[in-house]
C-alpha cells in the first residue's frame, strides 16, 4: 500500500511535488486558521455579551455553537449588489485584497522552535509589507463603490491605518534592536530564558504601543471611527453585501488573529514556555513536561489571550473621537517610540546594563 | 567590519549651517509676529558664522573624508564662500518684499539655508551619492520656496512645472549614474575617472549612461533644450524667490559640471564636448533671441540666464583647466549680477505692485538717477560690455574656447553677446531715455540700498583686483588636479 | 541565473514608459507624479541589477537614498499639488497654462 | 537562498483565489436580482446631488505626505536595528543624529498643526 | 612721481573728475557742475601737454610708459605709453574736451551733471584708448567708451534718438566683439596681450587675413568706411553738439588710429593682401560718399558724410604705405578733428538760436550774424582744403602720396578738393549768405563771448596748423617711419 502511495507520489513531476507539499501545509495552516476566525466572531458575542451580562449567542447549535456556520450560509445566499455607478472590477477585488494579505501573512509566522512554513530572514519585513498591503483594500473598496458614506469612511480608516503604521514601525525598531535579526524565529529564540526575556518587560512602552497600534490598524473598537455605525453608517463597506460583505468582515478578524500572533510573537516569546529554566527532569515527565516546556500549545495560548484583550478593549472603552484617534498615533505614540529607541540604544551603548535588552 | 568615525572637520561647516537650518526653524516656531527678524539675524548670523568656519579650514591640499564621499579642496571653498555671500544678499533684498507680502515667515529663510547646504554639499562632492543628496536637497528646497506664496496661482504652477521637470532631470541623472555605475564599478567620482581612464572610450554602456548624465544636468541648469521650466519659474515665483533660484544654485550647477563632468567624466571628454558644444550654441541662440521679445523683465531675466548658462559652458567645453576656471569665474560673476538684477526689480517692487514689467523701469534716472546707474552697471555687465567685469567673464570664456582652438565657435559666441547686448540696452533705453509713469518715489531700507549699491558697484568696484579673482579661480581648479 | 541585460532591458524599459507616461500625459498631474516615481524606481532596478553583478554594495546603498529622496520628492510633489489644486480647482495638466511667453 | 520564498508565493496565489472563490460562491448561490434602487449608491433614501468623488479634505493628504516620510525613516531604522550590534556606538550615534533631524520636522509639525484634527 | 604717472593722471582725473561731477546730483547745483567739469577738463589739457613738451622727438619708441601688473593670469598688464601718432590724438582729445564743456555752458539746460560727467569720463576713456599699450585695457577703453556715448546721444540727443543710439551701440559692438576674438587669438600666438609684442609676432597668411578682417569690422565701424557707415548720420544728427563735436573730432579718430597701431603693424602682409580693399573702400568714401553729402539738407547730415569722406581720405593715406601717406592720413586726422569739430559747434550755435539744422530754414545768417559768419568761413575753407588751413596739408600729403603709387587713385583722391570745396561752400553760401530769409533769422544776435571763445581757439588751432605744419609732422615723424618699416617686414 505505502510502497503504491510512493510510486504515484513519485510518478508527479518534480515541481509539483514540491507545489503539492507546499499546498498541502498551507491547507493546514489556512484550514485552522479560517475556522479561529470563524469562532473568533462567536467569541466575540459571547464574550462580550457576558461581559455585558447578557448570554450572547445560544439559539443556533448546542450554546450557539453553530452560529459561524449559520451566519456563513446566510451570506452565502445572500445577494451581492454591485453599485450601478461604481468600479465594478475595483469594486469586487477590493475586498479580496484586503483579505489575502491577512492570510498569506502567515507563511512566515514560525509556529514551534521547528514548524513553519517557511524560514526566511526577512520576515519580519514581509509581515509588515503584507500587514500594509491590506490598506490598499479599503481605499479601493471606498473608491470603487462610489458613495459618499463609503468614500469618507474609506478615507478615514486609511489616514489612521498609515498613523497607526508608524507607530508600529517604530515600535518594531525596538524588537529588532533587542534581537538584531528580521528572522522572526530567531526573534522568538533571542526571548528565550524565561519570560523576563520575553520583550514584553524590557519593551514594555513598545509593546503597548504595538498592541494598541494593532487595534487601531484593524480598526477594532475603540479605533473603529472608519465603520462608526452611528457616524457614517458603515463605513467603507456600506455598499457590499453577501459575500462580498463577508469577505471584509473575515480579513477583519484574520488580521486581528494576525495582529494577536505577531504580538505573541515579538512581545511574548512566541512558543516559548513561561516555564523556562524548569529542571530538565520535569520536562522530561510525558505529559506535564509537554505542557510545561516550549511548544505550539503556548504560542496559541498567547494569541487567544491577546484576541481576548482585543475583545475585552472593544467591551470596555468607548469609541474615540477621530481627532483623538489622530492625536494618539501622532503625538504620544511616535514620541514614545521613538524616546524609547533612543533610550535603548543609549542603556544599550553607554550604560553597563545592556543586557537588558538582550 | 569595523566602523570609525570619519573626520568631521572638513564638513563642519555643512555641519554648522546644516544644525543651525534646524535650530532656526524650531526657534522660529516659538516666535511671535513682532520677532521674526531674530530668524533673519539668526539666517544671516549663519552664513557669516559659516564663512569664518570655512576660511579657517581653508583646505591647502585636498582632504577627503566620510570615505572617499566627501572632499574639502580650494574649489569647494571658493564656492562655498561664494554661495554665502550671494545667499546674504539675496536674503537681506528679500526681507522687506517679504514682509510687504506677508510672506515674512522663518521657512524662507530655512529653505534657503537648506538650499545653501544642498550647494555646499555639491561643491564637496566627490562621490555620485554625495552628489546626488547635495543636488536633492538644494532642488527640493528650491520647490518649496517657488510654491512659497500658496495663494498664487502663477507661484504654484511655476513650482509645479519645475517640481516635475526637476524630477526629470533628477531620473535622467540617476539614469546616467547608474548606466556609468554598472560600466565603472564604481560610484566614487575619482575612481570612475580612473577606470573609465582604462576602458575603451566607445563603450557603449558608458555613452549611453553619459547622453543621460548630460540631459540631466542640461535641465538642471536650464540649458537648451531643457530650458522650458527656466522663464516659468523666473515669472511665476515671487521675486525674491527667483532671485535665490538665479543665484546661488548657478554655483551649484558649476559644482555639478565640474564635478560629474571633469572630475569623473573627463576621458570621455571627446564625447560629452560635442554635446556640449551643441547645447551651448542653442543656450546663446535661443535665449538671446526671445529674451528680446518679452516684456516682463524677469521671463526676460530667465532667458538671458539661459544665454549665460550657454557661455556658461563655453569653458566647459573646452575641456582643459583654463576653461575650467574661466566658467568659474563666469559663473562667480554672473550670480552677483543676478543677485543685483533681481535686488532692483525688488527694490522697485512695493506691497500690491510687483516692478515686474519693462516698462515699470521706464524713466527710472528720473526717479532715482542713483538706481538707475546702479541699474545700468548691472545691465552693462550682464551684456558684457566694459569696464564692468562681466566683460571680464565673457573674455575669459572665449579665449579658453580661443585657446581650444574653437575659434568660430567663439564667433558665434560673440555675435550672440551683440545680440543679447540689444535687449539689456532696451532696459537702460527705458530707464534713460523715456518719461516716467509711475512716480511713486522709491522706498527701500536703507541697508537694502546700501547692500544693492555694493553689489552693483562691485561690478566696476573690483576692476583693479579682478586679475587676484582669476588668480583664485585658477589656483581653485588647477588644486583639483 | 537572469543575465543582467535582461534587467536592464526592463529598467530601459520602465524609464521609457514613465517618460512616455510624462510627456504624453495631459490630463492629470497625479500620472505625472506617479511615472517620476516610476522612472526613480527603473533607476533603482539598474542599480540594484549592477550593483548584484558586480558584487559591489555600494549601488545598493544608492539605491537606499534615492528611495529616501525620491519620497520626500513625491512629499513635496503632493504638497505642491494641493496647492495647485487650490488655486486652480483643477489637476489637469493643461490647465496649468497660465505663465506663456 | 530564493527557494524559501516559493511557499510564500504560493500562499499569496492561494489566498487570493480563495478571496476570489468566496465571493464566486456568493455569486453563485446568491439570487441576482438588481433593480434600481438596490444599485444606487447609500444616501439618506434620496437621489445623490452630486458625483462622489468629491473633494476631501486637505489634512488626508497632509496625512498622506507625513506618512511617506515618516515610513522611510523606518525604511532606515530596520536595517540599522538589525545591525546595531557589529555598528557599534558609532552607528548608535549617527542613527541619533538622523533621528535628531527627523524630530526637528517632528517638532515642525507639530508646532504648526500639521498633527492637529479639528 | 607725477612726471611717470602722466598717462595714468591723463586718463584718471576726467574719470573721477565726472564721477565727481556726477555727484554734484541735481540740477539745482547745475553750475557747480559746470564749474567743477571747466576746472576738470582744463586740468586734464594741462596734464597733457608735458606729454608733448617732454616728448623725445627722435625716438619711435613708447615713452611715458606705465606698466604694472593687473591680470597676471593671462599676462594682462596695466600698461599704457604714448609714440608720435597717439601723443597728438590725446592732445586733440582733451583740447576738445575743453571746447565741448564751453560749449555746453547755457546749452544743457536738464541733467547738467550727467551730461558733464558722460563727456569727462568719455574723455579720460578716450585717452586710456590712445595710450593703452595692452590688448584688453585697449579694449576696455575702447568699449566703456560706448557708454557714455550711449547715453549722451540718447538722453540729450533730438527726436529721433532712441533709434539712432541703439543703432550706434550694436555697430560699433558687433565691430569691436570680433576684434576681440582677434585679440584672444592673438594672445595665444604671441603668449601676451602686450600691444608691441604683437607687432613681432609671426603670423601665417590666413591667420593674418582673418585677423584683419576682424579688425577691419572693429575699425572700419568707428572709421566709419562705406559700407558701413551708416550709423553715422543717424547718430550725428541725433546727438546733442556736444556728442556730435566728440564723435566726429576723437571717435572717428580711433578707428583710424586702430588701423595704425594694430592692423599695419601686426598684420603687414595681409596689410598688403588687402590693401586694394581699403583703398576701394577708401576711394568710395571720399567720392560716393562726398556726393551723397552734397544732397542734404541737414546741416549736420551733411557734416557728418563730410566727415566719412574725409575719414576715408585718411584711410586711403595709411594703405599707400609711405610716409607722405601716413603722416598725411594723421595728419588729416588732427586736422579733421579741429574742423569737423567746429564745424558741429558753428552748426549747435545756429541751433541753440533756431533749434533748427536744415538748410533751408537759414539764409542770410551773416546779415545778423557777422563775427559768426567769418569763423565759419575760416572752418568751411578747412573743410574744403583750402591752403593755408589744416585741412589742405594733410590731403596734400595724402594725395602726393597717392600718386607715387597710382595716379589713378590720387586723381581720385583729389576729386574730394571739388567735392568738399562744393558741399561745404554751397552749404556756406545758402546759409550765411544772401538776404535774410526768414523772421526768426532775423532775429538772430551774433556769438557771445563764450562761443567767440571756443570758435577761437578752434579757429587759432586750424590756422596755426595750416601754416606751421612742422610741429605736428616732427613728432610723429619717428613713429611713421617706423611704423612703415614693420608694414614693410614680412611675417610670414
Amino acid at each position: 500500500m505505502s510502497t503504491l502511495l510512493i510510486e504515484f507520489w513519485n510518478w508527479f513531476p518534480g515541481w509539483s511535488q514540491i507545489a503539492l507539499v507546499n499546498l498541502g501545509k498551507i491547507l493546514i495552516i489556512l484550514v485552522p486558521l479560517l475556522l479561529c476566525v470563524a469562532y473568533l466572531t462567536y467569541a466575540e458575542r459571547k464574550i462580550i455579551g457576558y461581559m455585558q451580562v447578557r448570554i450572547g449567542p445560544n439559539r443556533v447549535g448546542p450554546k450557539g455553537w453553530l452560529q459561524p456556520l449559520a451566519d456563513a450560509v446566510k451570506l452565502l445566499v445572500k445577494e451581492i449588489i454591485i453599485p450601478a455607478k461604481s468600479s465594478r472590477y475595483l469594486f469586487v477585488f477590493a475586498p479580496i485584497m484586503s483579505f489575502a494579505p491577512a492570510l498569506a501573512a502567515w507563511a512566515v509566522i514560525p509556529f514551534t522552535d521547528k514548524m513553519w512554513l517557511t524560514n526566511i530572514d526577512a520576515g519580519l519585513l514581509y509581515v509588515l509589507a503584507l500587514t500594509s498591503m491590506g490598506v490598499y483594500g479599503v481605499i479601493i473598496a471606498g473608491w470603487a463603490s462610489n458613495s459618499k458614506y463609503a468614500f469618507l469612511g474609506s478615507l478615514r480608516s486609511a489616514a489612521q491605518i498609515v498613523a497607526y503604521e508608524i507607530a508600529m514601525g517604530f515600535a518594531l525598531v525596538g524588537v529588532l534592536m533587542a534581537a538584531g535579526s528580521l528572522n522572526l524565529r530567531e526573534i522568538v529564540l533571542a526571548q528565550s530564558g524565561g519570560p523576563h526575556h520575553w520583550y514584553l518587560l524590557p519593551l514594555l512602552p513598545l509593546f503597548m504601543v504595538y498592541l494598541i497600534s494593532g487595534v487601531a490598524e484593524t480598526n477594532r473598537a475603540p479605533f473603529d471611527v472608519a465603520e462608526g455605525e452611528s457616524e457614517i453608517v458603515a463605513g467603507f463597506h456600506v455598499e457590499y453585501s453577501g459575500m462580498a460583505f463577508a469577505i471584509f468582515f473575515l480579513a477583519e478578524y484574520a488580521n486581528m488573529i494576525l495582529i494577536a500572533a505577531l504580538t505573541s510573537v515579538m512581545f511574548l516569546g512566541g512558543w516559548l514556555s513561561p516555564f523556562e529554566g524548569l529542571p530538565a527532569g520535569i520536562l522530561a515527565t510525558p505529559v506535564i513536561g509537554t505542557v510545561l516546556g516550549n511548544g505550539i500549545h503556548w504560542l496559541l495560548f498567547k494569541i487567544s489571550f491577546v484576541l481576548f484583550l482585543f475583545l475585552w478593549f472593544r467591551a470596555t472603552f468607548p469609541r474615540y473621537r477621530y481627532d483623538q484617534i489622530m492625536r494618539l498615533g501622532w503625538k504620544v505614540f511616535i514620541p514614545v517610540t521613538l524616546v524609547w529607541i533612543g533610550v535603548m540604544g543609549g542603556v544599550m551603548f553607554l550604560t553597563p546594563w545592556g543586557f537588558v535588552f538582550h | 567590519m569595523k566602523f570609525v568615525t570619519p573626520d568631521m572637520l572638513p564638513a563642519m561647516p555643512e555641519i554648522f549651517v546644516f544644525s543651525m537650518a534646524c535650530a532656526i526653524l524650531v526657534i522660529d516656531l516659538f516666535l511671535s509676529e513682532r520677532m521674526r527678524a531674530v530668524s533673519y539675524w539668526l539666517t544671516q548670523a549663519t552664513l557669516a558664522g559659516a564663512a569664518v568656519l570655512t576660511l579657517k579650514l581653508a583646505a591647502v591640499a585636498p582632504v577627503f573624508t566620510f570615505n572617499g564621499m566627501f572632499v574639502a579642496d580650494n574649489l569647494a571653498d571658493l564656492l562655498k564662500l561664494g554661495t554665502y555671500a550671494i545667499t546674504f544678499f539675496v536674503f537681506a533684498y528679500s526681507r522687506e518684499y517679504l514682509r510687504d507680502r506677508g510672506m515674512y515667515r522663518g521657512e524662507y529663510f530655512v529653505l534657503g539655508l537648506f538650499g545653501v547646504v544642498g550647494v555646499m554639499v555639491m561643491a564637496s562632492a566627490s562621490h555620485f551619492l554625495t552628489l546626488y543628496l547635495g543636488l536633492e536637497l538644494m532642488s527640493l528646497s528650491l520647490y518649496a520656496m517657488i510654491a512659497f506664496q500658496r495663494n498664487s496661482g502663477t507661484a504654484t504652477e511655476a513650482a509645479m512645472k519645475y517640481f516635475v521637470l526637476g524630477a526629470i532631470a533628477s531620473g535622467m541623472l540617476l539614469y546616467g549614474m547608474s548606466m556609468i555605475y554598472g560600466a565603472t564599478g564604481s560610484l566614487e567620482i575619482a575612481a570612475v575617472s580612473r577606470a573609465i581612464g582604462k576602458m575603451s572610450p566607445d563603450n557603449i554602456i558608458l555613452i549611453f549612461g553619459l547622453v543621460f548624465v548630460i540631459a540631466g544636468l542640461a535641465f538642471k541648469v536650464g540649458a537648451v533644450p531643457f530650458h522650458m521650466w527656466v522663464p516659468d519659474v523666473y515669472h511665476g515665483a515671487p521675486t525674491a524667490v527667483a532671485l535665490y533660484v538665479g543665484t546661488a544654485p548657478k554655483l551649484a550647477a558649476f559644482a555639478l559640471f565640474l564635478r560629474l563632468l571633469v572630475g569623473g567624466l573627463e576621458p570621455l571628454a571627446g564625447s560629452w564636448q560635442t554635446m556640449l558644444i551643441i547645447i551651448t550654441v542653442l543656450s546663446m541662440a535661443i535665449g538671446n533671441i526671445i529674451a528680446i521679445a518679452q516684456d516682463n523683465i524677469k521671463r526676460m531675466l530667465a532667458y538671458s540666464s539661459i544665454s549665460h548658462m550657454g557661455f556658461f559652458l563655453l569653458g566647459i567645453l573646452s575641456v582643459e583647466p583654463n576653461g575650467y576656471s574661466s566658467s568659474l569665474f563666469y559663473i562667480l560673476v554672473y550670480a552677483v549680477m543676478s543677485a543685483g538684477a533681481f535686488g532692483m526689480i525688488i527694490l522697485l517692487s512695493r506691497s500690491g505692485f510687483e516692478a515686474e514689467r519693462l516698462e515699470d523701469f521706464k524713466g527710472l534716472n528720473q526717479r532715482s538717477p542713483w538706481h538707475a546707474f546702479l541699474m545700468l552697471l548691472l545691465m552693462l555687465s550682464m551684456a558684457g560690455v566694459p569696464p564692468t567685469v562681466g566683460f571680464y567673464a565673457k573674455l575669459l570664456v572665449i579665449q579658453s574656447v580661443i585657446k581650444a582652438g574653437m575659434i568660430p565657435l567663439a564667433v558665434v559666441a560673440v555675435l550672440f553677446a551683440v545680440i543679447g547686448a540689444y535687449y539689456y540696452l532696451r532696459v537702460i533705453k527705458l530707464m534713460y531715455f523715456d518719461d516716467a509713469t509711475e512716480k511713486t518715489p522709491i522706498r527701500a531700507g536703507r541697508d537694502m540700498q546700501v547692500l544693492l549699491g555694493i553689489n552693483a558697484l562691485l561690478l566696476v568696484g573690483v576692476l583693479p583686483w579682478v586679475g587676484t579673482i582669476m588668480e583664485l579661480c585658477r589656483q581653485a581648479i588647477q588644486a583639483l588636479t | 541565473m537572469i543575465p543582467l541585460s535582461h534587467y536592464l532591458i526592463l529598467g530601459a524599459i520602465l524609464f521609457s514608459l514613465s517618460v512616455v507616461g510624462i510627456f504624453l500625459n495631459r490630463k492629470n498631474l497625479v500620472i505625472l507624479l506617479m511615472a517620476i516615481e516610476l522612472m526613480l524606481l527603473a533607476v533603482n532596478l539598474n542599480f540594484i541589477a549592477f550593483s548584484h553583478y558586480l558584487g559591489d554594495i555600494s549601488g545598493q546603498v544608492f539605491v537606499f537614498f534615492i528611495l529616501t529622496v525620491a519620497a520626500a520628492e513625491s512629499a513635496i510633489g503632493l504638497a505642491i499639488l494641493v496647492v495647485v489644486f487650490r488655486n486652480r480647482n483643477s489637476i489637469n495638466v493643461e490647465d496649468l497654462s497660465e505663465l506663456k511667453g | 537562498m530564493l527557494q524559501a520564498y516559493l511557499p510564500i508565493l504560493i500562499f499569496i496565489g492561494v489566498a487570493l483565489v480563495m478571496g476570489g472563490v468566496i465571493i464566486l460562491a456568493g455569486r453563485a448561490l446568491g439570487p441576482n436580482r438588481p433593480d434600481s434602487a438596490k444599485l444606487s449608491p447609500y444616501e439618506c433614501g434620496f437621489e445623490a446631488f452630486e458625483d462622489t468623488r468629491m473633494k476631501f479634505d486637505v489634512r488626508y493628504y497632509l496625512v498622506a505626505i507625513l506618512f511617506i516620510i515618516f515610513d522611510l525613516e523606518i525604511a532606515f531604522l530596520f536595517p540599522w536595528a538589525v545591525a546595531l550590534q557589529e555598528i557599534g556606538l558609532f552607528g548608535f550615534v549617527s542613527m541619533m543624529i538622523f533621528l535628531g533631524i527627523l524630530v526637528v520636522g517632528f517638532i515642525y509639525e507639530w508646532k504648526k498643526g500639521a498633527l492637529e484634527w479639528e | 612721481m607725477l612726471a611717470e604717472h602722466v598717462l595714468s593722471l591723463a586718463t584718471w582725473l576726467p574719470i573721477f573728475g565726472g564721477i565727481a561731477v556726477l555727484a554734484t546730483g541735481s540740477d539745482r547745483n547745475a553750475d557747480y557742475a559746470r564749474q567743477l567739469s571747466l576746472v576738470v577738463a582744463v586740468l586734464t589739457f594741462l596734464v597733457t601737454l608735458p606729454l608733448y613738451t617732454g616728448f623725445n622727438h627722435g625716438t619711435h619708441a613708447m615713452q611715458f610708459v606705465e606698466d604694472y601688473a593687473w591680470i597676471e593670469a593671462f599676462s594682462i598688464r596695466y600698461r599704457l605709453g604714448i609714440d608720435g601718432i597717439s601723443l597728438l590724438l590725446i592732445l586733440l582729445t582733451s583740447f576738445t574736451t575743453v571746447l565741448v564743456v564751453i560749449s555746453a555752458w547755457k546749452v544743457i539746460e536738464k541733467k547738467v551733471a550727467q551730461y558733464h560727467a558722460a563727456f569727462l569720463i568719455m574723455e579720460g576713456l578716450m585717452i586710456g584708448v590712445f595710450s593703452a599699450l595692452d590688448g584688453i585695457l585697449f579694449y576696455v577703453f575702447w568699449e566703456a567708451m560706448l557708454v557714455p556715448m550711449f547715453i549722451i546721444i540718447g538722453l540729450w540727443g533730438g527726436p529721433n534718438r532712441v533709434y539712432a543710439t541703439i543703432k550706434f551701440f550694436l555697430y560699433t559692438f558687433l565691430g569691436s566683439v570680433l576684434m576681440l576674438v582677434a585679440f584672444i587669438y592673438l594672445y595665444y600666438q604671441a603668449g601676451s596681450f602686450d600691444i608691441l609684442a604683437w607687432h613681432d609676432t609671426k603670423l601665417g597668411l590666413n591667420a593674418q587675413i582673418l585677423i584683419f578682417l576682424a579688425f577691419l569690422a572693429a575699425f572700419a565701424v568707428k572709421v566709419p568706411m562705406w559700407p558701413v557707415h551708416t550709423w553715422l548720420p543717424d547718430a550725428h544728427v541725433e546727438a546733442p553738439t556736444g556728442g556730435s563735436v566728440v564723435l566726429a573730432a576723437i571717435m572717428l579718430k580711433m578707428g583710424a588710429y586702430g588701423f595704425l597701431r594694430f592692423s599695419l603693424p601686426i598684420l603687414p602682409d595681409a596689410s598688403h593682401e588687402l590693401a586694394w580693399l581699403m583703398i576701394t573702400l577708401s576711394l568710395i568714401a571720399v567720392v560716393y560718399i562726398g556726393l551723397v553729402a552734397l544732397v542734404q539738407e541737414d546741416m549736420k547730415k551733411l557734416i557728418a558724410y563730410s566727415s566719412i569722406a574725409h575719414m576715408g581720405f585718411v584711410t586711403l593715406g595709411f594703405f599707400i604705405f609711405n610716409t607722405q601717406g601716413i603722416e598725411g592720413g594723421i595728419v588729416q586726422m588732427i586736422s579733421h578733428g579741429f574742423v569737423s569739430g567746429a564745424l558741429f559747434l558753428c552748426v549747435g550755435v545756429l541751433y541753440d538760436r533756431l533749434h533748427s539744422r536744415m538748410i533751408k530754414d537759414y539764409g542770410g545768417v551773416a546779415n545778423r550774424m557777422p563775427v559768426f559768419a567769418a569763423f565759419m568761413m575760416l572752418f568751411a575753407m578747412a573743410n574744403a582744403g583750402l591752403p593755408g588751413t589744416s585741412g589742405f596739408v594733410g590731403e596734400l600729403l595724402v594725395i602726393l602720396g597717392a600718386f607715387q603709387v597710382n595716379v589713378w587713385y590720387a586723381l581720385a583722391a583729389a576729386t574730394t578738393l571739388v567735392f568738399g570745396a562744393a558741399y561745404t561752400l554751397w552749404m556756406y553760401k545758402r546759409v550765411i549768405f544772401g538776404a535774410v530769409t526768414s523772421d526768426k533769422v532775423g532775429g538772430l544776435t551774433d556769438v557771445n563771448s563764450r562761443e567767440v571763445v571756443f570758435l577761437s581757439l578752434l579757429a587759432l588751432a586750424v590756422l596755426v596748423m595750416g601754416l606751421w605744419p612742422y610741429p605736428f609732422l616732427d613728432v610723429m615723424h619717428a613713429s611713421v617711419e617706423h611704423l612703415l618699416q614693420q608694414t614693410t617686414v614680412t611675417k610670414l
